[in-house]
């Protein structure tokens, strides 16, 4: 069997994978004839250069490429599917993202960061989604379980890493310690440094 | 008005169309933002004020809805409100978090401590009475504005939607898993932890040869009908393997697989498994 | 917003629904701008053209159009899945332990021995493994199939026999280590003695 382009095998295995590939599973591909890194990645540029301008995009998301429907075009291709996407209450979504940006965090200090109790129901929803998991327990009585965010995660919201989350707001002045904001009622007699 | 508008569920559906979403409906109408003052239309209230995740949530919008600095809170006016809304909630017998009388004992607390003068040596060192929740203020603040965020993220089944392609039939070549032997017996062990009492009576010296054996033998009467004994032995088997298939043909006997028949007295013996002939014939064309 | 190309968007549609489409489900992406059936057929004839020579196609199949892999790079992409074998389950390789060492049994006689029910699917990747066989029916209600294993059985565990399988006796000992076991089929180590 003669081998068809390097491209046309990556196009039709980014199709049909279903999930965000790796390089690395890219080259598992080709057992008998080794390849370098960079003719994958060659490959993959050439497809998306294929791609512009037209109804779909190579992304590259959660350590992996996926071939999606661009943006542009995303609106239209929804009216496929009857039911609306699910949408989430905003106490799963604070918990979700304390989980996000400190991972790995208790259920304890989810709650005391929200300053109200953490439902059964989110975390499950959390887990069967796969978003989520339990990667160890704290050392503490009881032995909480500590969460982080999954791949799946990444792959769902389209992230690429932890690091292309949103940046978290700073807090307000990150250069002066609460306390000597909160000098009592007097807010304006911080010195001047202009000479 | 952005306080209130963060105070409602802050996602917000995809699709070509969408229009903000409602706070909550009186009588079908749409409400969209929330009055000023504390008069809201009963129907509505009630899914505004469950709308709130806890007490911190309901003092950021408090402050917000105010434009107060939240580094300067007037305690005494906050708590004053705070307790305004916990009150309408315990009227319409919303299910109020154990959270929310937590936080309103520990605002009359910072109240009372605001009002003590301060010993003037020590006001350097001494820290506002309202740094504490101040800071968790701008903690839990920053962590709604990250759902949010989070929120907006463009998102599989609602924004993006990647692409799928069949693979043409026989190309899927699943390689079976591969076991060890030992990974077999370790099950096997399992089981036996488990049905101790249970095997150590039945199982204990049945040599494994006599089961390959009734295995074999079935094999050899699957095709029905009724074989010669005899042809079960094979000579070179030598006394052993006799023994052994004189076992086998023994226990499926006692377990009523197979049938032994003689017409009379030393009449060669047959067997045949045990199976209603036409019901046999059909089942092994059906197998064929 | 205004509207893509109409064939990026019939791309984005066909490519992302994982089931065919038909004529009138595209033409119900614009209700707006009523389209002819025609005008959705040339844009997918159109898109055929695009791709041919590439790693998908799309096939006019009963219920529509549909995106698949090409044949001819399919033997490369099938291989996404090869590495990703599972491994057996618990249940599977007790039901087959059992099997070896009580043949030929029931699968009423196996749940009995194990405590649980053991699943169809568990006897099917036996059965298909060609790991096991049916040798008979057992003269009960119902005729519950009588299984045992087969020479392909014994070749893959690389055993002479079942006699070379451990004695169940020793099997029970849990201070045996199970590799001690496991000394037969080397009959060539045995000490020969002769001077």
């Amino acid at each position: 069997m003669t081998q068809p382009p390097l491209e046309s095998i990556i196009e039709g295995a980014l199709f049909a994978a279903g999930e965000p590939l790796s390089v690395e599973r890219l080259l598992a591909l080709f057992p008998e004839t080794p390849l370098r890194r960079s003719e994958v990645l060659e490959a993959i540029a050439r497809l998306r250069g294929d791609y512009a301008g037209r109804g779909i995009e190579i992304a590259e998301v959660a350590g992996g490429f996926r071939v999606q429907v661009r943006a542009s075009v995303a609106p239209w291709v929804g009216r496929l599917w009857e039911e609306r996407a699910p949408r989430y209450s905003r106490a799963l979504l604070e918990t979700l993202a304390l989980i996000a940006y400190r991972q790995p965090i208790t259920r304890g200090e989810i709650e005391e960061i929200r300053g109200v109790a953490v439902s059964t129901n989110i975390m499950r929803t959390l887990l069967d989604r796969e978003w989520v998991r339990v990667v160890g327990h704290r050392e503490l009585p009881g032995r909480p379980a500590l969460y982080a965010t999954t791949r799946a995660f990444l792959e769902y919201f389209s992230l690429g890493s932890l690091d292309d989350l949103p940046p978290l707001a700073e807090l307000r002045d990150p250069d002066r310690p609460l306390e000597s904001l909160l000098t009592v009622g007097e807010p304006d007699s911080q010195p001047t440094d202009n000479a | 008005m952005k306080a209130l508008d963060e105070a409602s569920d802050a996602s917000a559906g995809g699709g070509p169309v969408e229009e903000p979403s409602p706070i909550a409906r009186v009588r079908g109408a749409p409400i969209l933002s929330l009055p000023q003052d504390l008069y809201i239309p009963p129907d509505a209230l009630e899914v505004f004020l469950e709308a709130f995740e806890g007490p911190l949530d309901l003092l950021l919008y408090l402050i917000r809805r105010q434009n107060l600095d939240i580094l300067d809170i007037p305690i005494a006016e906050i708590t004053a409100q705070y307790m305004d809304y916990v009150e309408l909630m315990t009227e319409l017998r919303l299910e109020l978090a154990a959270e929310y009388l937590v936080m309103a004992a520990m605002l009359a607390e910072i109240k009372s401590r605001m009002l003590l003068p301060r010993p003037a040596a020590e006001g350097e060192d001494e820290e506002d009475p309202r740094a504490d929740l101040v800071r968790r203020l701008l903690e839990y603040e920053r962590f709604r504005q990250a759902a949010q965020d989070l929120d907006a993220l463009p998102r599989l089944e609602r924004d993006v939607f990647p692409v799928q392609a069949e693979l043409p039939r026989g190309h899927l070549q699943r390689v079976p898993p591969e076991v060890d032997l030992c990974e077999l017996l370790a099950a096997l062990r399992e089981v036996f932890a488990r049905a101790e009492l249970y095997l150590s009576h039945r199982v204990e010296k049945e040599p494994l040869s006599v089961r390959e054996r009734m295995s074999g033998v079935l094999e050899r009467l699957a095709g029905g009908g009724f074989h010669r004994f005899s042809e079960l032995f094979e000579g070179l088997e030598g006394r052993a393997g006799v023994v052994v298939t004189f076992l086998a043909v023994l226990e499926l006997t006692k377990n009523a697989v197979l049938e032994l028949v003689q017409d009379g007295a030393y009449a060669p013996i047959h067997v045949r498994l045990r199976e209603q002939t036409a019901e046999a014939e059909s089942h092994d064309t059906a197998a064929a």
